[in-house]
């Protein structure tokens, strides 16, 4: 999805702010959020990580951008647990009524018509990591270290982990990490479709051209299906 | 976000119809709370990075193997299923990002600190990251190479300091007291 | 810039939202914008459409989202004429406590301390746009008509016309239409570098990939220096 | 945006801050409401597809040099230093765009609509222009191919929409006044 998410290389966003002595939760209200997202899983509502960040980043930009990082998780979780009927809005705007709150203020959660993982399985239970994935999955990997690949060009309107900023872009594989479940399917509950993933490494001249840095390159961690072969 | 009143009344919204539907409890909140704060934060990775400097069959194990190699200490805290640790030495400096959402070794670093997961250090490191380093007060020599990790997969990145040069006879305690997470972060050298 | 403003492909960002006898100022304070514009330009801090597009880009991103059109030339204008020196902030925090406002509400101007355009003198009067640049421009174009051209693969800090959504893409010229002054450089001060300016087409699939719509493609006006010819 | 009173006040404190050096009259706010409520507008582009429709020179001339053919039409309103008028057919539909910023033939359209101006219209109709198309309620024949066209320089693009079948016999003006704004932009037919 090519959405507000796909932060890497934007301009526009300052200077990093730090605080002193921060605190790991600044509100209790961000502890609730991670209670409620743990309790989603519980209950089957996220279904696995890659559902759960597609779901954040559908959330709406504007709030992305301004309700920070619990603000983000809300509106995933909120997405999902009434894409799920889990949760029904109106119920949620009674409860934020109740508390005094202002039930039609601006909400991060967007959640789908019609999702598209509403019948979603996991292929095999606890089969959604390394290990597993790793088990079932023959094919030796296409790419040895040192082999040089090019990117996919082109985005996608679902979930996937190629950012926008290397695409289109060549590097050389400098590990080999075995097959791992492909987010871009699973999220949609489109199949765990396993498959190598390659540490890739890119020149900062490669990915910004003359205004890079001198002396810098960038790693991502890249499935096979993202990747082609570059003939010398 | 000056104003973040919306966000805590939907999410104690959230929790109480969850918890009426018996799907969370009253108390998971504090242990949330509990976990993060006494139990899961970089204080571990601090250890893993003082046994790295005083014992190198150790440290050659977890340059190796990180996933394995930390599994003697039995950490808690998740999203930590993949470990890689990189070594930062006179000639490489490597610092860590996720810039698509927030990815993080939680179970050796904690939650991550609010500029980790902002938009500013997200969009810039991986660009610029010199600038962003000198900003964090991080001068790297123009000969230092430096490789931004940004965490695309399951695979979670730890970077090893260098030890620091004053830290002769420190036992392996005292060492971990030195270690900072933003360090393992690459974004401090020690 | 890779900035907030660079929408062309974008997801997420929801269905058009048309209104109904629409006004042509929803409010007065839209009007008022558009004269303090004029008045700006009028007196040399808008130097030219080009540096004011480029401190558009430079306003708070949640802004550009949230503010909507003409709280984004608030932003452009404010910038510009702090960063000339003709308004100070202090006095317009007071402008704006004198009328009941609050001064530190969040404002969309992203002023440099050390703007890159301070220095710019256009480089002849009126020379700005096509019929003078052309004139101006001797040696002919470098593409014609039915030319495959590819674009430049990397963004840049600075202003540019080239979206990111045609980067590293191949597409045909279609129509040349004489030297005009490039943005790029003339945003900046840093001269108006007239050079030939072409429409070129893409396919949808190029652009999009697989999920391209069949039977669609984009053209946009891109300057010469962002296009490189393709070999056949 | 459900609240500009910030805006709305900042717009206002600048606008007096200019009055007082001098740099801006009182009146020029009514100046601009005036001009662009009564004499730049859509209004003008209709009287311009008209004049096409019965003249077929006209016509072939406003093909040909857009800038050229309109001059004598001698239209104020400014951001139309080069127009080119390009024409749907029964197989090409055209639809224009500014995904940069939002740049419009003003001469000859006025001042665009919001949704020309917000991040959906911008985003999406490059991507998906069938989707956004048949949201405006033009449903194109799947043969029909669609050219959209981002506005990246200071080329300015209005679409020449087709006739309407069944405006046999009206004069020049009755045709203009069947023109609307969205057929110009190419997000509607007639």
């Amino acid at each position: 999805m090519d959405g507000i998410h796909d932060l890497g290389g934007k301009h526009g966003f300052g200077a990093v702010i730090r605080e002193t002595d921060e605190p790991v939760f600044h509100a209790r209200w961000e502890a609730r959020v991670f209670a409620v997202m743990r309790a989603a899983s519980a209950a089957g509502v996220i279904r696995n990580a890659d559902q759960f960040r597609h779901a954040i980043e559908r959330i709406d930009p504007l709030a992305y951008l301004g309700h920070g990082y619990y603000g983000r998780w809300l509106g995933g979780i909120e997405t999902l647990l009434r894409e799920a009927g889990v949760v029904d809005v109106a119920d949620l705007e009674a409860a934020i009524a109740a508390r005094g709150g202002d039930p039609r203020a601006p909400a991060a959660a967007r959640p789908d018509r019609q999702p598209a993982h509403i019948d979603y399985q996991p292929a095999a239970p606890g089969s959604r990591r390394e290990g597993q994935a790793s088990a079932r999955f023959a094919p030796g990997a296409r790419f040895a270290p040192g082999a040089r690949v090019r990117t996919r060009a082109t985005g996608t309107a679902g979930h996937t982990r190629l950012p926008a900023y290397a695409r289109a872009r060549c590097g050389t594989v400098i590990a080999v990490h075995g097959a791992w479940v492909f987010p871009d399917s699973n999220a949609h509950g489109a199949g765990e479709n396993p498959q190598h993933l390659y540490t890739v490494e890119f020149s900062g001249r490669e990915l910004w051209g003359d205004e890079a840095e001198p002396g810098t390159c960038v790693t991502l961690d890249l499935f096979e299906q993202y990747l082609q072969e570059v003939t010398p | 976000m000056s104003d973040d009143q919306p966000q805590a009344l939907r999410a104690e919204a959230l929790e109480a119809l969850l918890i009426e539907q018996g799907l969370l409890s009253a108390e998971a909140v504090d242990e949330v709370i509990a976990t993060y704060n006494e139990r899961v934060g970089p204080m571990n990775g601090a250890r893993v990075v003082a046994r790295a400097w005083v014992d190198p069959a150790f440290k050659a194990r977890l340059l190796a193997d990180g996933t394995a190699a930390i599994a003697e200490f039995a950490f808690e805290g998740g999203q930590t299923e993949k470990l890689v640790v990189v070594e930062n030495t006179d000639t490489l400096h490597n610092v860590v990002v996720c810039t698509l959402c927030s990815c993080y070794p939680w179970a050796v670093l904690g939650l991550p600190p609010k500029w980790y997961k902002d938009p500013a250090y997200r969009s810039r490191v991986v660009r610029e990251p010199r600038r962003v380093l000198a900003e964090f007060g991080v001068h790297l020599a123009e000969q230092t190479r430096v490789r931004v990790w940004d965490s695309s997969a399951e695979v979670r990145y730890m970077v090893l300091p260098q030890r620091p040069a004053d830290s002769e006879g420190l036992d392996e305690a005292a060492l971990a007291a030195r270690v900072s997470r933003d360090a393992m972060i690459g974004v401090a050298v020690l």
